[in-house]
């Protein structure tokens, strides 16, 4: 989570610099969610992250200077210029990056957690997505889909109040996790500022998908501290609101926890700094991408390369 | 490069494509079936017939009636190593799942480098008396979002070898089967696993004029071409609309000089359009006279037999411009 | 509900002896769901049917000859050749045609309802779907809309088990009916083919929706006695289950309590017949359409003429 | 027929946008603005700021994120006497309300002689970092659906006379406005009410050579036009693509012979693809050169500024291929 946000705040620094295209979205105050429940995946489950959750590439093993790489559009960045921001996703380990229609891949999971039962493998796959796609239609094809064929998938809401500047009464009058039941899945609430507690509902909601219990929507409840996008001050968000979450920080309180543990927290936090420093340094050394190959690869023209099956350095799991 | 083994049998150009999907279920446990009502109905069309009962409900799968979880999970699927074969029930169903196919399984490679292996039958076109709902002819959108190819036979043996190839492609394949077609036509189909390769062929030799047309409109091409027997009237069928045989279309209009464009789908922007100006901007130094298209002009195809003749290209209105342009 | 019968047999006959082009497509055995919550509808208030439902049109007055015109594709039927079998909707009466692709008429029930709440009208407007319907994205769109919008809006599900071969066990795994309370809003059950008991609820639900109660999700149980179309012999049903239900024949059903009432009911059988007769052969001898005005109408080149307030011969209620 | 009041003022191009629906919504109670975060967020490019203030919450509303509901709920309030106007955040989303635009709202004229007066406002192209998802130019798919009005506009002042236009007008329009344009052109636009017509201007005098353009591109063709002083290159502002302006095309081959189209859309099927297969069937006697179309090549657009620059067409390459074309 530290490095999750190191690498965001790095980002967003740079963009501030000026030297990132676009605009910036982190996940500010999220941290524990994508982190929480990507590690409680094993190597061969894949992901699909969405806006907030560039802490599931991080856990995954996507590298700080790749990240930051993508970010700055280098060569050598995940995307290779290709794509920008939030965009990203190494498949080779288990990352398939988001497209922006959302919840877009939500059936893109339900298909691969589909394939995994198909040929009895113990793998699920696993959907980030915020509050406000549940209203789009895709949410609710993939939702019942899933819940028909009974895929070992998990998805998982992150429901921080807002979708933009829209908060939730705007977009459902009933809370999602609600209708989880109505499409014959398990659902779950959790404290999606607690990383162990996100940890542990999608352990759980994963055992549950392997032993053919069909997949769960987990609700995590949570804030996006910043705005939508670095070009956003969110200044729709009621002061207090941000304060009463200021003080439920996931980092923060995890540090606490860690503490008591006896853990160096202080350490960490400075060997995070130091690598993503040397990250930084990586990627503003990178290569922009040479346009003479822009046309390539609109096509696939050898072999069809799958998702990988991860490497997982930070997984809560042995590779499957 | 086409495979061929042993045999050869008629079959209508459904039962073409029947077997095409036949085969690849046999020879690949990768390829699976999605679609409405495919499984022991057999498809609205009877496409799918038998499939179920022999490979297994496992294989062959009844969707509920939704079309971007259709295509999403079948992308889904595909890049984790499975080979997707999905029907939409009408082609015009397609414009539900239009973002999916688009933005999701079109820019894939080129954004991820992840290859989505999934095919898409369309049972589309015309003269079924099937009104603005059933009888739409939706390729042009698909030519015009990158990453996905799009294939349109006219023949049986055509079908079952574009099928194929289109299975064995490591990419989203759009694959327009003409319900016209269907059952009107038939042809010596082989048996087993071979493919078509996706460019364009010629149907028809003939110096004068060349008529360039893919689906069911190759047909009416044909048989205005036989109608004018005092002019040599070749035709190009143009099979693959991506990638678009630009090779082919540009040495027809070297040898012929003149060509006649035809298309089912509306009028604007449709791919004769495409074929158009790819013709007036590479092939402008061989052209002896305009670019003529033949289309259906910008309507909903109405439903009565009386006005849906009136809209839809047909050999009559094909012979009509050929002469006009021969006359040039 | 005899005339809807009469009529769409006689389009089946005709159709059989080949004069309709396409397929054909009747609602045998669902007559009471349309008709009833149609019936319960003010002149003003609109209506979206779809396959089902030519009780809807008969009811808010389309004539016998037009429709059955309209199936032959001739120039004075409702659609003046240009639609063809369920395709029809006679504007002036407040009938939106149905557009094939399911349910897209529920976001446009919404629209229409939504701007009768925003100018005050006291009008809703009423859709129908099927089961199968529900699993479609604009479904869960619309009805979120109409949730938080509050409009007012009455949806009848025509629940009859199948989606064209497809048994509703393929389609879902929770009954749709439970999911309008994830919408917010009222979910009523019916007996489909009690005609009174479709008036009585839908009655209900639009007085609600006038009162600003918010809309209301009705599902109708019933069963398509004929195949999804005429080509389809619908031999995927159990032959118990197409017997128990013709036991509950909606149309013998009301006979049988008219008649306690002590109304002629084959007096106006004979009647029905007699019109059809009439409206079949003023239908027959319609000319078809001439192709010379093929091209017009595309766009409009006038004012654009709204949806009529209806006529409504035969509504529950005075117009509005 | 352009109706102009008292009054011009220098305003950006979106300021113009944002003055046109304020003048709708303050002389029409029937205009109604959907869409995400437009309300008292003022949207993604803040368009709509201040207009909810302004006109209430019952004017204009913010919508869930749900596309298909917001085109088709527009279409129900149209039907009955509303006038609509929808913003997509970006036009790169109006894939997924496709299937309402082209099967709900774009046929139901001609089916059911029923009018659906909405607005489809769509903040497109790229050249501003957006990558594959934020820099798509939707307009083909659109024009290859009967029943839609597409409309395109390049400057302050069409912007909008052109959404003046659309919202009277008693059709579905789709509403393209360039995002790259937004805060970088600006120009002199009357106050109050008018209305642009539905049809291409020369925005530049020319006669060895036409470039036909829209929306960026003009300037991008006007760029490239000043930087060829040897010659007399015209410059063709197609505003308006359905309905085309085909005469004003024909005029325009006719007087200048040579002609370069410009699409910022991908390659095959784009607008320029139409419009070029129209000039080779209908001005081909005019012509004295090939029909040369200069667009962006068919692949999503890259997000590294370099790899973005690469392929989308600007003065140079406008430029260049009016010079190869010149030396005909
Ligand atoms: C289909 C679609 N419509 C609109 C958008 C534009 N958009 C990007 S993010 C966003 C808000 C998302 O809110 P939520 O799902 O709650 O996620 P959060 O940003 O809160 O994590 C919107 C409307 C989009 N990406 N996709
Ligand atoms: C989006 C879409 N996909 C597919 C179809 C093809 N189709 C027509 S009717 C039908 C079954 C409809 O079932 P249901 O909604 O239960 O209505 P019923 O026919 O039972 O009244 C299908 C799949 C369609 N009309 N629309
Ligand atoms: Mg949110
Ligand atoms: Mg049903």
């Amino acid at each position: 989570m530290l490095l999750t946000r190191a690498v965001e705040e790095r980002g967003l620094s740079l963009y501030k610099q000026g030297r990132v295209t676009g605009s910036f979205y982190d996940g500010r105050g999220q941290e524990a969610t994508a982190v929480g429940a990507t590690f409680a995946l094993a190597a061969a489950d894949p992901v699909c992250p969405l806006i907030r959750d560039l802490g599931a590439h991080i856990v995954k093993g996507t590298s700080p200077a790749a990240i930051l790489g993508h970010y700055l559009g280098r060569a050598q960045g995940v995307s290779h210029g290709r794509e920008g921001n939030v965009h990203l996703g190494d498949s080779e380990r288990g990352v398939v990056g988001m497209v922006s229609m959302l919840p877009g891949m939500m059936p893109v999971a339900v298909g691969m957690a589909w394939a995994f039962k198909l040929r009895g493998e113990q793998r699920c796959a696993l959907a980030f997505f915020g509050d406000g796609a549940t209203s789009v239609g895709d949410w609710h094809e993939a939702m019942n889909l899933a819940g028909l064929q009974r895929v070992p998938a998990i998805f998982v809401l992150e429901h921080n109040g807002y979708a933009y500047s829209t908060p939730s009464s705007r977009q459902f009058v009933v809370d999602p996790l609600e209708r989880a039941a109505v499409y014959g899945m398990a659902g779950v609430a959790v404290d999606g500022n607690d990383v162990e507690a996100v940890f542990e509902v999608t352990r759980e909601a994963r055992e549950r998908a392997l032993e053919g219990g069909g997949p769960t929507l987990i609700a995590a409840t949570t804030m996006r501290m910043h705005g939508h996008g670095a070009h956003d001050d969110a200044s729709y968000v009621p002061a207090e609101e941000l304060e009463l979450w200021a003080g439920r920080d996931p980092i923060e309180g995890q540090a606490a926890r860690l503490r008591e543990l006896g853990v160096e927290v202080e350490a960490i936090a400075a060997a995070v700094r130091t690598e993503v420093d040397a990250a930084s340094a990586e990627a503003l050394a990178m290569a922009p991408p040479d346009p003479a190959g822009v046309l390539e690869g609109v096509f696939c023209e050898g072999e069809a390369r799958v998702v990988g099956a991860g490497a997982a350095p930070w997984s809560g799991f042995a590779p499957a | 490069m086409e495979r061929v083994r042993a045999g050869l049998m008629e079959r209508t150009y459904l039962e073409a494509i029947s077997d095409g999907l036949r085969v690849a279920l046999a020879e690949d446990d990768r390829v699976m079936l999605l679609g409405e009502d495919i499984g022991a109905f057999g498809g609205a069309f009877k496409v799918t017939a038998g499939l179920q009962q022999e490979f297994g409900a496992d294989r062959v799968f009844d969707m509920p009636i939704s079309e971007e979880a259709i295509i999403g999970g079948a992308v889904g699927a595909a890049i984790v190593g499975m080979r997707p074969v999905c029907e939409m029930q009408f082609a015009d169903f397609v414009s539900c799942a239009f973002d999916q196919l688009v933005n999701v399984a079109g820019k894939l490679h080129y954004r991820l480098g992840l290859a989505a292996p999934i095919v898409v039958r369309l049972p589309s076109g015309g003269g079924v008396g099937g009104g603005p709902y059933h009888s739409q002819n939706p390729e042009a959108w698909f030519m015009h979002a990158p990453g996905l190819k799009v294939v349109a036979p006219s023949s049986a043996a055509d079908a079952k070898g574009l099928l194929l190839a289109a299975i064995s492609d490591p990419n989203p394949v759009i694959f327009l089967e003409h319900k016209y077609l269907y059952r009107r036509i038939r042809g010596e189909v082989p048996d087993g696993h071979y493919e078509t390769p996706l460019s364009a062929q010629t149907v028809r030799e003939g110096e004068d004029l060349v008529v360039m047309a893919y689906g069911a409109m190759v047909h009416a091409a044909l048989e205005a071409a036989e109608s004018i027997p005092e002019a040599s009237v070749r035709v190009l069928d143009l099979r693959s609309l991506v990638p678009l045989d630009e090779r082919a279309i540009l040495d027809a209009v070297h040898d012929c000089a003149k060509v006649v464009i035809v298309d089912e789908a509306n009028y604007t922007c449709a791919a004769g359009a495409q074929v158009a100006s790819l013709i007036a901007q590479r092939g402008y130094e061989d052209l002896d006279g305009p670019v003529v298209r033949v289309a259906t002009p910008d309507v909903p195809i109405p439903f009565a037999p009386a006005l849906e003749q009136a809209v839809l290209p047909g050999a009559a209105s094909i012979a009509a411009a050929c002469r006009e342009l021969l006359a040039y």
